[in-house]
């Protein structure tokens, strides 16, 4: 027996669960002021993650899935990434939208059942919401193959749970990716759990980061609650692709804090204490902490900043309320690019009731 | 003897089954401890234990794939898809592979397996989640396909469903999962997978429908016939193979045909009944048969899902529309 | 003008769209090098480069995925899935992303990517490389399905699927693909995408088809008109959005019409003509129409495929059959 | 950044491409006469190769898949199963069916296009040659799973091709038979090609082996063209797991020495040197070497052998030959277990016919 192929798989924290610095810092998290500006986002995330679950409980918007617990995965994802990348998505990166110009409205919108809400013109060429699980992950292989064709410096991101990583469509992409050096990076959030279906019973590998070597690219895994961590692992692996040195897989850990979605009951699979566990090591507590102690955040600007963001929320859900229900007949809008005949029928027979 | 929703009729032919067959697994999505998104599954892990109540990784394909390996292999998986809208993934398995192991072993293997899946729009569910794929399945040779639309057919078929020798898609209707109950006994008996259901009888026109429709064109044969229209309803439920005798006979007698699913109209299983009302029917036609359907269009969003599934108005409007014809 | 079969039909439009538009560019299995297992790519790889003719991994899912992805970025993705057996895992992409992405993003992006599959039995190839899947894919919203019976027709729809800024399905018979050649002159002039082609006039019945057996269903006509019956016959060949003016027109001539089709009949395409013509043909209809389709069963192994294919003598006993009403 | 987890991958081989000892030789492997029975059966199975391409030629046979070059992993394989283990296969491995009892006769029949060359009663519960490249991956996954539910020492062996690791099936699958801890034996044979697309172009994994990482189970790496390699390692993958340790990757590296089946033309894409270097590497000759070193094999014996194979196959063939056509409505056969009203009278109606 010969060894023949070698591998490893590393992980990286800088800050720890009680904001203790665990590694030296990277170039830009020395200067606090970027990541208040990080912070700033978390919070918002936070705001808004609040109000769209009181909206739905109240009946003003339709199922939704919470991103509580995963503000860092998502600032360190969305502040990395240039304007003209190119994101792919599942449900639970409302935070990188944001953060990539969609507004808390057009969320809303898309959540409250309104085609409207994917409509989003900033930014321009970011996918869709992938509900079908990992399918996305193939698109973004494409959109990828399509910039290294061009030889643009662009790079598409594609974000996706623990769960899909089972899937065929995940592995299909990956391989692929890593067969043409592609400029493309896979964030797989690590939330622990798939629905009511937990990380250990999805696969027997030690770490999700390891799937990478399946594909032939590199993989690692980062602490996905501290938003240094992953904002740092994105800008390597961001620049890697944009040199022409194909992708990367970054597995994040975090924890979903929440139910799967606002129509899920996690009390019923999930024991309590890992919950109260879970929320010790939540992603903004521990910023909060190490930006308290460089004296680069206070009290004063945490309340200053919890009210912002709270009427941006506001705003923005007030600003949703009064959008008037789109026209029935939209469900034949951009079907095709010019309806064919024989779905203008259908259209009148629609119109006619 | 209990009044039970149809969701509930599923779980206690799952339970029923299960208790009476050790060869019949569980397995699926969520189908373990949380019971199934829908709670078809309740239950099932405390009383049958995890190896036979399998919480699957998150793999369409595979939960396909590995329920025709398991009932190759003398078992009788019945697995979970957790929405209709993930359920094209296995389409390849279910085509190339479950519904021929039978025929291209000669007999020497076959493949007992039921893919049970909720379908259907109209309870404000995201993308994906209102799909309505049973002519997509019933295109498939070898197999059969089932789409009850009360919790009693529910019981009776899918407990014919477990025990049929041969692979099953079985279709539910999330609308009805738990719109209304009914008594349902529970008495282990199967119901025919080759025998449509007249719910309604009727002389006028013949109206015909599957799944969660079947209430609207009810609702629809209840407002005809305080216009004196006695309009006979028909609920397929068993699609695949089609029990056309009962349609024919049906349309004999009444002259016409409107046809209510709430699947898109092009190459639906509307069209199919239509085709063979047009072969097998025309001299007993006395108007155009009619296909109240969806549209050709994707299943819209919450927001806009009313305008898409047939209403009770359009139905009730080609029942008159037929009955114009002399 | 040359002389040239429907597969060299199919490269020469290739040829002619990738030096046209250096945004096409066309992936697959063994379409580099080998030119495709039936040649249609043949010498694209020598001519456009390995970046934008793709040998891609052995997986259809990220075929079709990766087409969507690289059409919303702004290629035009041509890809062939190598026989329609395999192009069963590409229909959750097509179904659930292709088809949606312009009405999901109310027209912000959009999917024009080709989709291209060889179909069809009648060449004795091992199973699974004889299906015909033209209605799967036609029941799928805000996608094109396309299917040419002849070179000439192959080349014009070719183009006009890469130019269509949607999603389009283009299925190629492969039992044509070398079975006759045609003048095909190579002017880059696309087809419509959504007109029949009336292949053959007749005022006593109607046949309809697409695909390879357009021919059987000429030759029917052919052995047809010797008896004294003057058959029309349509090529459909736009099946998704479907034409169905230039059938019902025919149809209101001749009152009679058979539907020809090596699928299996259930949910078929033919079922959705028949369906449409019971619906807004029926009063024309002097004849019940008639389905001369494959069986509901697998296709066969090469021993017995002739067997399932409709038969010349089948089409002839149909349209004789249909002449007997009167 | 810290290393969370190493993995290794490792090859193995016995006998060198020279016929010479690289390795202390298994226990099996010592006594020669084991290894004679392999060897029979590989020269059977060049023989019944030669045949069905001679048939194919003269137009007596259908598109047939050459084995050729690979009969060291289907001797390998074949032996090393138990009797009531399930084989789960690709057109290539037709090698393993002989030996698991399928005739050679019924070998043709499959390939001459009709059905009831899967109709075999020996192997009973063997599946299906599975044609749509690593279905039969999950297939395997559900047959391992009814083998452990009912704790019998059996497993499943399941074999595939480099070109279906690409595929999602093959992902699925063997993460799920690692989450289940199954009695699976997954044999990629690695023999450079997926049609024209070389093992390069299929993924840029330097190992097909380590695929097995992102699935958390064993992978490891053999030389293919060495029967005893093959062997050894089925033999305690086939141990691991009839004894509860689940499933094993093994990759064997060998050669498709010939077009890819009779429909295509090698030479298209393929530089005839390199199938040349290969040929200096086919496990026949090998094989021969070391036996004839070990005094156990000699020409005469082997002229014997020969003779005997190919009177072996021509009766086959004629046998094949001999068997009238199938009867029409046998399309209709065993689609049901019972024939549904709906498809009696289309019966009827191809009857009429
Ligand atoms: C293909 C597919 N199968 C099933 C589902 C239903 N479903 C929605 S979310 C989910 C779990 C996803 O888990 P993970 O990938 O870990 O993402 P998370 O929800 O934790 O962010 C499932 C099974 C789906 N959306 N798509
Ligand atoms: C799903 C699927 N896609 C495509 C094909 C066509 N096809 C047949 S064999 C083959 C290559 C398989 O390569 P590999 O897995 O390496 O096996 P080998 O032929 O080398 O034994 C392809 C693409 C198929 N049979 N199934
Ligand atoms: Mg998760
Ligand atoms: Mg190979």
């Amino acid at each position: 027996m010969t060894v023949i192929a070698r591998f490893e798989v590393r992980h990286s924290q800088f800050l720890d669960e009680h904001g203790e610095i665990a590694a030296p810092l990277p170039e830009f998290a020395r200067d606090p002021q970027n990541l208040i500006a990080l912070y700033r986002w978390m919070v918002l995330m936070r705001a808004y993650d609040a109000k769209a679950i009181a909206l739905q409980r109240t009946g003003q918007l339709g199922t939704f899935a919470s991103l509580l617990g995963q503000e860092a995965v998502n600032a360190g994802v969305g502040s990395a990434m240039a304007e003209d990348d190119v994101f792919l998505m599942t449900y639970r990166e409302n935070g990188v939208q944001m953060m990539r110009g969609v507004t808390i409205k057009e969320l809303f919108l898309y959540w409250g059942g309104d085609e409207r809400g994917s409509a989003f013109l900033t930014p321009r060429r970011d996918f869709p919401i992938c509900i079908t699980i990992a399918a996305h992950v193939t698109h973004a292989v494409g959109a990828a193959y399509a910039m290294k064709l061009r030889r643009e410096p662009r790079v598409a991101v594609c974000a996706l749970g623990d769960g899909a990583t089972s899937k065929g469509d995940f592995h299909e992409g990956l391989n692929a990716a890593g067969a043409w050096t592609l400029p493309v990076v896979f964030v797989v959030t690590n939330n622990q759990w798939a629905i009511s279906v937990p990380r250990g019973t999805q696969s027997a590998a030690r770490t999700l980061a390891q799937k990478a070597i399946a594909a032939g690219i590199e993989g690692l895994q980062v602490d996905g609650n501290d938003v240094i961590a992953v904002r740092h692992a994105m800008d390597q692996a961001l620049a890697k692709a944009r040199g022409g040195g194909g992708p990367t897989l970054i597995e994040a850990l975090t924890y979903r804090l929440s139910d799967h979605t606002t129509a899920d009951d996690a009390t019923r699979y999930r024991n309590p204490d890992e919950v109260a566990e879970a929320w010790k090591n939540e992603p903004l507590q521990r910023l909060r902490t190490h930006l308290t102690a460089c004296g680069a955040w206070d009290k004063g600007k945490e309340d200053a900043l919890l009210k912002h963001c709270n009427e941006k929320v506001q705003a923005a859900a007030q600003a949703y309320l009064d959008i008037p229900a789109p026209a029935p007949e939209q469900i034949f809008d951009h079907l095709y690019a010019t309806l064919p005949a024989a779905l203008q029928k259908q259209r009148a027979e629609a119109l006619g009731e | 003897m209990a009044q039970i929703t149809l969701v509930e009729a599923v779980n206690l032919a799952l339970k029923r089954e299960m208790g009476n067959d050790p060869s019949v697994v569980v397995l699926g999505q969520d189908v373990g401890i949380d019971g199934g998104v829908f709670r078809a599954t309740l239950g099932l892990i405390e009383r049958f234990g995890r190896e036979r109540v399998i919480d699957t990784p998150l793999a369409e394909a595979l939960i396909a794939g590995m329920s025709i390996g398991m009932a190759v292999e003398g078992l009788k998986p019945v697995a979970e898809i957790q929405f209709a809208g993930f359920a094209y993934t296995t389409l390849d398995q279910m085509l190339n592979h479950a519904g021929r192991m039978r025929h291209r072993t000669q007999g020497r293997l076959s493949c007992p397996m039921v893919l049970r899946t909720p379908c259907g729009a109209g309870i404000h569910a995201p993308e994906h989640h209102s799909e309505s794929p049973e002519a997509m399945f019933a295109q498939i040779p070898g197999i059969r396909v089932v789409y009850p639309s009360s919790p009693r057919r529910a019981y009776g078929l899918l407990l014919a469903a477990i025990r049929d020798p041969d692979p099953v898609v079985f279709l539910e209707p999330t609308r009805l999962y738990r719109l209304f109950k009914e008594e349902v006994e529970d008495d282990g008996n199967a119901f025919a997978l080759d025998t449509c259901f007249t719910v309604r009888d009727g002389t006028d026109v013949t109206l015909v429908s599957w799944g969660a429709m079947v209430h609207d064109t009810l609702a629809a044969a209840d407002d005809l016939i305080e216009q004196g229209i006695a309009a006979e309803v028909i609920d397929v439920a068993t699609l695949k193979p089609l029990d056309m005798d009962t349609i024919l006979a049906s349309v004999a007698r009444t002259g016409r045909c409107v046809i209510v699913s709430e699947a898109a109209r092009t190459c639906s299983f509307a069209s199919e009944i239509a085709a063979s009302l047009a072969e097998e029917g025309l001299l007993t036609l006395l108007a155009p048969v009619q296909r109240i359907t969806g549209y050709d269009v994707v299943v819209p969003l919450p927001r806009l899902e009313k305008h898409y599934l047939p209403s009770k108005r359009r139905i009730i409007g080609a029942a008159k529309k037929a009955l114009e014809f002399s």
